[in-house]
């Protein structure tokens, strides 16, 4: 009738006739529907690329992200100077700090992704097993945590960890793992009725068990979708947080705080916004069609939004 | 239904009250006092302010004095501008932000489920990738770097618009706010409502629809839009919330007096009283959304009406 | 010929998928006349659905059609989408299988009805209401006028394919295409639909399409028969040339699958003769007055309802003995099966097992006893977790049961018994999404197995089967019981399969017991009427026998079980006694057989 | 319901009123951030200072050049012991609601300024008055014991602590304006709203958007309301710079009161003239913790401050072209010529090699630099100087860590001496260089640096007692020279005023103290 079952049909003939050892699990098979996703994989490359560059990338050119060429000061993208991106205000090649401020974006949005990731499966995961009221107590928290204007939270938080932007961003990725939390629970809550958990129950496994043994795995796909969504959403925040004046410490820079300071000069100046507004604009588009990639891989309906 | 609104906002009460306890006791943490600046002030003028505004009291009984007052209706003087109290500087934002949210939720809501359901339509086709990848820039360049092109293409380059304030409160002087706000919602929408309206397309209700011999556009006006509806309204609720902060960046760079910047200025000016104010004007706000939210998914789908 | 509606010629269809291109059908020819009524047969995959909805103009977007498909001299595949559209829902109509999500769900009935009227006939209003209801007593809807207001969720499952028949009637088209259209329901329910249909055809002499895989369903309604297997016609001919005198080994194969329910008395081959007495006897398994209620909200400040999901039921199990436990949807069977094995606590009453009660006990009990109770589920997708290889699924009870063992031991234990129900030993690293649904229960067995358990609870365990696959999983497990002396409570609604292996059968109505006898008493001498109405209603696959049986049509139909009167639905003469709770007694009525106390069924009957 | 509509409807109303009267003589003018409020005793930015002078009227005005004239008072006269001051107030001046104003509203003013409760911030700008300091902390109750007296309606006599020759220029501040008292008496602390407040200055407040506007018109019954040209003034609150000098371009503003630095070279090819740069008498500068090893050591001090390249920071890091500041005092105060750094013109190269003698004389060289943290408030040019002065200071041995905060934060932590080096500026509330020298008092607020030296602190002393002139310049600059030899604080570069004026605006005069009463200019169509 549908085409699932047609498939399944298709596929009971060719595995009797197969004689392979090896199967592939749902991560297998996800990986290879992405690798046929074009956009996906395009997508991949360049973020891969963007990564590296981050990584070796201020190794690799002359200029310090903090050192001024006292001799160009505010000097346009030149071949001949070895300035290939210009240099800003304080005469600072801005390759280097585009470089560097990627690395610093990415580095802040990862803390914050495994931050929330953490607190948001093991918050869901027990919330939707347990469930009764102890998941009804746990959920209305997560609401009255939806309805604190979250904006105001992250500067208070800026205020009292202003200093250190990492242990912000843990902070922020403490805030958004509410989300994460309610699909997570929302996906367990599913899997939970699924004939397979009451299987480990009618087998006796214990609570913990059935939920580290059997939950937790099948959270995957979800988990990684939402991951990777949150990522971008968190660079944005950072970016955000950049033009409020919230951005990281200097000399440290992110691709935020120099979009907010090229934003101000993009008539005079229009390099310095220019190249780091191009990366993140690149960046953030390769992370969101990673991030659909992975969706329709994992084929996960309940997450497509 | 009367019952089940009063039940709600009376469910909020709690959560109200946990999160000006939070706020209050959070922003007190936080270095630096209302009165610190860049002329730092004498210790005898410092005690004169801080006995004006009770700031003298046990950390405790002023916390005590702020919910009795709060339960009163009274959300109390605003330090930084000491000839408005809160409850009055909100009052003279809120129309402003009123109108520039609701013309921008009003814009998004329409152009984004537009723009998704012709992509769900017509999925996949050239016209629905190059749509997806306009809306898709809407979403990732940020709102402080749209504002400012926008200034310098339509108010100095092209001199249709003006470039900031609020004038006469005309039309000509929304278009650019209510653009820079609507951007990323209507890339939101519109990725949600294609997504929704595909599956929607896919289900059986519509195979029935389409073996009833119906025309394409009954069956999406009548059949397919409601539920394809429902994801979109979840995001509306919240959505509501980010127009409020994302307004922070327009009424900034626009010049528009709305109560967007009151979030960060009160915060940054240790302006105890306002923050606590947006807090709760905030947190209202997202309730009453989020009950109008749920009314309207009863009207969209019968089922949650009679559970 | 004047009197052929619809004339298929080398049809194919075709899916392009990410495993590249399905060929689901693969050039068909075929024809519809008149008033007739030809049923397409096949197994899930088969194709057989396809074609129709090919004529329909409702094959999938990544879908091809090529060949011809004429509807009264219009090549349909041909035709615009607005010419298409004259014709569908006009002249032709089709039904589906799920009448729940194939109802618009937020437009009362009524308005998905009247817009057929207005597309097709431009009627609108009163006439269009006055037509709509007409059709809704013609298929002996209940309290019609109401009907029409309400939701689709509001209504019950039949409702709502009455529902989908009224409205694909409304035009009264010359062709009704029926799409597996009572898969989803209750065998009560299937017979009163297919009555419908049988009577329109006879009424309005509309060609019918049947599309099904259930081979009573084609005995009882059809004229002519396609039998389809992967895409392609293996054998067409009259019901009698089916079935009498099959000439296609597939044919041969599908109906030696069907059970034929045999209503004289004999016993089903299948059954092993003789459940072995131990030492326990009766006391193997033993439950009494066994309760399990839920709670359910009707809203924030309301009390909450209670729901008698299992109502009181008492009975017992032999060691090596089948019981099989039947009913309709609702009537409480998985809840019974999973209160057994104490998956939920049971309100009130007792389990005992060997002697010992199962319930209120320490974990730690509960835990070691669980090796000899296994359950294998419905779903066989469903009951093996996706994101392991089935190997560690079926080793599973052994890292609870038998720690001691080593990897390597265990790993043996799990290929002997995976070569046990006949799984390629191969197999041990693939994981479920890859094996089919019969193999995927298979393996959902070898787990229930593999700890040599003395009681397997088999939860619908064939139910989502094909019939080849079934009668396949049937023969594996009365295999099991022979060589280890399993005892097993099987639980289905369907029940020609519990007759095939029952010892005996408890009927389960509303969580209560309404009879419970030997397996061949219970078909061939059923005492409740609603025993009765059960077994009269089964299809069966034998068109001479099923054309002439007379179906038992009871009054009333399977309500709430939170609805009180609905205890009292065969016994209205106690009605006035509802108020107490009364509940009807189960009497012995003849040594084994208990039956529930009932008012004489010339009452119950409609008449 | 009804409430929220009327609400909805009247911010639109009132722009479209206000866009009526727009086409008057209407001078728009970007004022930086939104004002505080209108209540001289509770304001203290510049941008307040704007509307509240332009609105009120103290015994003293200024001139274009922000130069003191009489105001309400027409003349006075000083007692000889130099701490009686008479003022005669002018005649027929009146509040804009017609009553006269007297000598009794001077002194409603200088109480209620001085009153604990009104809880005044810049109260201490007047503590010079006899009895000022102590009825303010609350010591003394009664309030009648303030030394200013009305002797009748229009004379006004003000006692002194002590002799101190600026009193006068201190009497343009806004601390000091009269209160309406029948206003107040009769409205209690709603005075001050739009609807009931009454001012004696040459504009009186007709509106105000929070967040958007304070619109003043002229008030016709102020005694020099003829010679008046503008109708209204608009002052726009808009703290974005950017967004706002684009609003400039548009033609929605006459005058920014601020711009972008970066904007500064655009605008001088593209708006010639309109952008002006002007040293002022406000000095930015590193204040450093002379209480904190190793910055106690004099010659660390030294070292920093020369290690500070100057002449770099106005020309290139902020390209505004601000002048290098090597005094404590800003050029241009009355009767004041300020000492200089000794050092001050030796070439860069070799003021850098002196400072890394004397760190390596204290200890630190490149393998073991000398650590410190340096602190500055959010801002685009703070962190733009100080990322520039930490890479000249690396170069002498000397490894920065940036730290910087939030405004509040900033000055509550420095002000408590939570620091190493840190950014600070201080401009001139009146004309006198004790503005500048106070600050380096030992024990006052503002000693961030936690600067002490006894001669410091009894050459200042003495000069505020001293009436001639010379004799004070000479024991003030005494001071300064210390201060500088001590390195007690960095001084960097003078402050400019950084304006933006349309060709449309007339009367516009550059001064040190930014001062511009709208009363003076005139806009041309």
């Amino acid at each position: 009738m549908s085409i699932r079952s047609l498939k399944e049909n298709i596929v009971e003939d060719t595995f009797t006739a197969d004689k392979e050892t090896g199967g592939r699990s749902l991560m297998q098979s996800a990986a290879l529907r992405f690798y046929r996703n074009k956009a996906a994989m395009l997508s991949l490359i360049i973020l891969c690329l963007l990564i590296l560059s981050a990584i070796f990338g201020p190794y690799l050119i002359p200029f310090g992200y903090e050192d001024p060429d006292w001799a160009a000061f505010r000097s346009p993208p030149s071949w001949d100077s070895g300035h290939y991106f210009g240099t800003d205000q304080n005469g600072r090649d801005l390759l280097a700090r585009t470089l560097y401020g990627t690395r610093i974006s990415l580095l802040v949005a990862l803390v914050a992704t495994v931050v929330s990731v953490v607190i948001g499966v093991s918050y869901g995961a027990v919330a939707g097993y347990i469930g009764g009221s102890i998941d009804q107590a746990m959920m209305r928290f997560v609401d009255i945590m939806y309805a604190l204007p979250y904006i105001l939270f992250v500067i208070l938080l800026m205020v009292i960890f202003g200093r250190n932007v990492f242990l912000l961003f843990a902070a922020i990725g403490a805030l958004e793992w509410l989300t994460m939390a309610r699909i997570v629970r929302g996906q367990t809550l599913s899997i939970k009725e699924r004939e397979f958990i009451e299987a480990a129950r009618a087998t006796g496994l214990s609570t913990s068990a059935i939920i580290f043994k059997h939950i937790v795995p099948n959270l995957t796909g979800p988990v990684v979708i939402y991951a990777a969504l949150t990522i971008p959403e968190i660079i944005a925040t950072e970016s955000f947080l950049s033009y409020l004046g919230f951005g990281v410490q200097e000399p440290l820079t992110s691709l935020g705080t120099l979009i907010a300071d090229g934003a101000g000069v993009m008539e005079v100046l229009p390099w310095l916004l220019f190249f780091p507004a191009g990366v993140l604009v690149t960046l953030l588009i390769s992370l969101l069609f990673v991030g659909d990639g992975l969706r329709d891989a994992f084929d996960a309906k309940e997450l497509k939004r | 239904m009367i019952k089940y609104a009063f039940n709600r906002l009376l469910t909020t009460i709690p959560v109200l009250w946990i999160a000006i306890t939070v706020c209050f006791f959070i922003l007190r943490m936080a270095p630096g006092g209302p009165f610190d600046g860049d002329r730092p002030l004498p210790e005898a003028i410092k005690a004169n302010l801080a006995a004006h505004y009770n700031l003298d009291k046990p950390l405790i009984e002023q916390y005590f004095i702020y919910v009795g007052n709060v339960l009163q209706g009274n959300l109390g003087p605003s330090f930084t501008t000491p000839d408005f109290t809160v409850s009055e500087q909100l009052a003279v934002g809120l129309p402003y932000t009123l109108i520039l949210g609701g013309a921008a939720f009003f814009v998004s809501l329409v152009i984004g489920v537009a723009i998704g359901v012709y992509g769900a339509l017509k999925r996949n086709s050239y016209p629905d990738h190059i749509l997806a990848a306009i809306v898709l820039m809407g979403l990732v360049v940020p709102g402080f770097l749209v504002a400012p092109i926008l200034q310098l293409i339509f108010g100095l380059k092209l001199n249709w618009l003006p470039v900031g304030g609020w004038g006469d409160g005309s039309i000509s002087y929304l278009v650019l706010p209510v653009t820079v706000l609507c951007l990323p919602h209507i890339a939101r929408i519109s990725r949600l409502t294609r997504g929704s309206m595909i599956e929607a397309l896919n289900s059986n209700a519509i195979r029935t629809a389409y073996s009833k011999g119906l025309s394409d556009t009954a069956i999406v006006w009548r059949h397919a839009l409601r539920p394809a509806m429902m994801p979109v309204l979840s995001y509306l609720g919240p959505a509501a919330g980010f127009l409020l902060t994302g307004s922070l960046v327009v009424e900034s760079i626009f010049g528009i007096p709305g109560i967007g910047r009151y979030f960060i200025n009160a915060a940054l000016n240790r302006d105890y009283g306002m923050v606590l104010g947006t807090v709760v004007f905030y947190m209202v706000l997202i309730m009453v959304l989020n009950l109008l939210v749920d009314i309207f998914y009863a009207w969209l789908d019968p089922r949650v009406r009679t559970r | 010929m004047s009197q052929r509606i619809l004339t298929v010629s080398d049809l194919t269809v075709s899916f392009d998928t990410d495993d590249g291109v399905v060929q689901a059908v693969r050039g068909i020819n075929g024809y519809l006349d008149r008033g007739e009524c030809l049923g397409i047969v096949g197994e899930s995959g088969s194709g057989k659905s396809q074609t129709f909805l090919a004529a329909m103009g409702l094959t999938s977007s990544n879908g091809h059609t090529n060949g011809k498909i004429e509807f009264k001299g219009q090549d349909l595949l041909s035709l615009k989408k607005s010419e298409l559209n004259k014709i569908r829902g006009d002249k032709m109509s089709m039904i589906f299988q799920d009448p729940l999500t194939s109802l618009t769900s937020h437009l009362p009935i009524g308005k998905q009805m009247q817009e057929v009227l207005r597309t097709h006939r431009n009627i609108g209003g009163r006439e269009a209401m006055a037509i709509c209801l007409d059709w809704l007593e013609r298929v002996q809807m209940p309290e019609a006028k109401r009907r029409l207001k309400q939701y689709p969720h509001e209504l019950s499952g039949g409702m709502r394919q009455r529902i989908m028949i009224a409205m694909a009637m409304l035009c009264e088209p010359d062709l009704l295409i029926a799409d597996e259209p009572t898969t989803a329901l209750d065998v009560t329910i299937q017979a009163e639909i297919l009555d419908i249909m049988d009577n329109l055809r006879r009424e309005q002499g509309t060609a019918i399409a049947l599309i099904t895989h259930d081979m009573g369903v084609v005995a009882r309604m059809c004229d002519r028969i396609q039998v389809m297997r992967h895409g392609e016609y293996v054998e067409e001919g009259s019901v009698e040339d089916i079935f009498y005198n099959p000439q296609h080994e597939y044919t041969n194969m599908l109906l030696d699958s069907v059970p034929h329910i045999d209503v004289t008395g004999a016993k089903p081959s299948k059954v092993s003769k003789v459940a072995i007495y131990e030492d326990g006897g009766r006391d193997f398994l033993r439950a009494e007055d066994l309760r399990v209620e839920f709670k359910v909200a009707r809203g924030m400040f309301a009390k909450p309802a209670i729901l008698r999901a299992v109502d009181g039921v008492s009975f017992d199990l032999q060691a090596g003995e089948t019981l099989g436990i039947v009913g309709e949807s609702g009537s409480g069977k998985s809840t019974l099966a999973r209160a057994v094995l104490q998956l939920i606590p049971p309100t009130s009453g007792t389990v005992s097992w060997l002697g010992s009660p199962l319930n209120n006990i320490q974990k730690d009990e509960l835990k070691a006893k669980r090796r000899d109770l296994q359950i294998v589920f419905q779903d066989p997708l469903a009951s093996l977790d996706p994101s392991k290889p089935i190997g560690a699924s079926i080793m599973e009870p052994l890292t609870v049961f038998e720690s001691q063992l080593s990897k390597a031991e265990m790993r043996e234990r799990v290929n002997e018994v995976m070569l046990r129900v006949g799984l390629n030993a191969s197999f041990i690293n693939r994981y479920p999404h890859e094996l089919s649904g019969g193999q995927n229960q298979r393996v959902g067995i070898a787990r229930a197995i593999i700890t040599k358990p003395k009681l397997v609870i088999c939860d619908e365990a064939v139910s989502a089967l094909d019939v080849s696959i079934q009668s396949q999983i049937i023969d594996l497990l009365m295999d099991l019981q022979k060589e280890f002396g399993l005892s097993f409570i099987f639980i289905s609604h369907d029940l020609s399969v519990v007759w095939e292996i029952s010892h005996r059968i408890l009927v389960l109505y509303l969580g209560t017991v309404v009879e419970l006898t030997d397996t061949s008493s219970l078909f061939s001498n059923p005492q409740h009427p609603y025993t009765q109405q059960l077994i009269s209603s089964v299809p069966l696959p034998d068109p001479k026998i099923e054309r002439k049986r007379q179906r038992i049509k009871l009054v009333g139909e399977m309500s709430s079980p939170m609805d009180p009167a609905a205890r009292l639905r065969f016994l209205p003469s106690k009605m006035h006694l509802m108020k107490d709770g009364y509940i009807p007694k189960l009497e012995e009525r003849f040594p084994g057989h208990f039956v529930a106390e009932h008012d004489d069924i010339s009452e119950l009957l409609i008449s | 319901m009804q409430k929220l509509f009327s609400r909805l409807i009247l911010p639109i109303s009132f722009l479209i009123l206000s866009f009526g009267q727009a086409q008057a003589n209407t001078l728009n003018i970007h004022n930086g951030s939104d004002p505080a409020s209108l209540d001289p005793h509770k304001v203290s930015g510049n941008w307040e200072d704007r509307i509240v002078s332009d609105v009120f009227e103290g015994l003293v005005a200024e001139d274009n050049t922000g130069g003191t004239i009489p105001g309400q008072a027409e003349s006075w006269t000083v007692s000889d012991d130099g701490l009686v001051y008479t003022f005669k107030l002018r005649d027929g001046i009146v509040w804009s609601d017609g009553k006269p104003v007297t000598a009794g509203d001077f002194v409603f003013g200088f109480q209620r300024l001085m009153n604990p409760e009104t809880a005044a911030g810049y109260a201490y700008i007047q503590y010079l008055v006899k009895n000022a300091k102590a009825i303010n902390k609350g010591e003394i109750k009664d309030l009648n014991e303030l030394g200013v007296k009305a002797l009748d309606d229009k004379t006004l006599e003000i006692t002194l602590e002590s002799p101190t020759p600026y009193f006068v220029g201190t009497l343009a501040h806004f601390t000091t304006f009269p209160i309406p008292k029948h206003v107040v008496d009769a409205k209690g602390s709603e005075w001050i709203k739009i609807d009931n407040i009454v001012t004696n200055g040459p504009y009186t407040p007709t509106e105000w958007v929070p967040g958007s506007h304070v619109l003043t018109s002229k008030n016709d019954k102020y005694y020099g309301a003829d010679k008046v040209s503008i109708d209204n003034v608009k002052f726009f609150a808009l703290d974005d710079t950017t967004a706002a000098l684009k609003r400039y371009r548009a033609g929605e503003f006459d005058i920014m009161t601020d711009f972008p630095t970066d904007q500064y070279e655009w605008m001088q090819k593209n708006l010639p003239g309109q952008a002006q740069v002007v040293p002022s008498a406000s000095l930015y500068y590193y204040s450093v913790n002379t209480q904190k090893a190793p910055f106690d050591n004099a010659d660390v001090r030294k070292a920093l401050s020369m290690g500070i390249n100057r002449e770099v920071i106005g020309p290139q890091v902020l390209g505004t072209g601000e002048i290098a500041a090597y005094s404590w005092v800003p050029p241009g105060l009355a009767n004041y010529t300020s000492a200089q750094i000794t050092w001050k013109d030796l070439p860069y190269g070799e003021k850098v090699a002196e400072a890394k003698k004397l760190l390596a004389k204290a200890g630190f060289t490149k393998d073991k630099p000398l650590k410190l943290q340096l602190r500055y408030n959010t801002n685009d040019n703070h962190k733009r100087i100080a990322v520039a002065i930490a890479s000249m200071w690396k170069p002498i041995g000397v490894q920065v860590e940036l730290y910087n905060t939030e405004t509040k934060v900033h000055y509550a932590e420095i002000g408590q001496g939570i620091l190493d080096v840190a950014r600070a500026g201080w401009g001139a509330d009146y004309n006198d260089a004790d503005v500048f020298l106070k600050l380096l008092r030992s024990g006052t607020p503002y000693n961030y640096g936690r600067y002490s030296n006894k001669e410091y602190d009894a050459l200042v002393n003495k000069a505020n007692v001293t009436s001639d002139v010379a004799e004070r310049a000479k024991l003030l600059q005494q001071a300064e020279q210390i201060a500088l030899d001590e390195s007690a604080s960095f001084p960097i570069y003078y402050t400019a005023t950084k304006n933006v004026v349309s060709p449309k605006i007339k009367g516009f005069e550059n001064n040190p103290f930014d001062i511009h009463p709208s009363r003076w200019l005139t806009k041309e169509d």
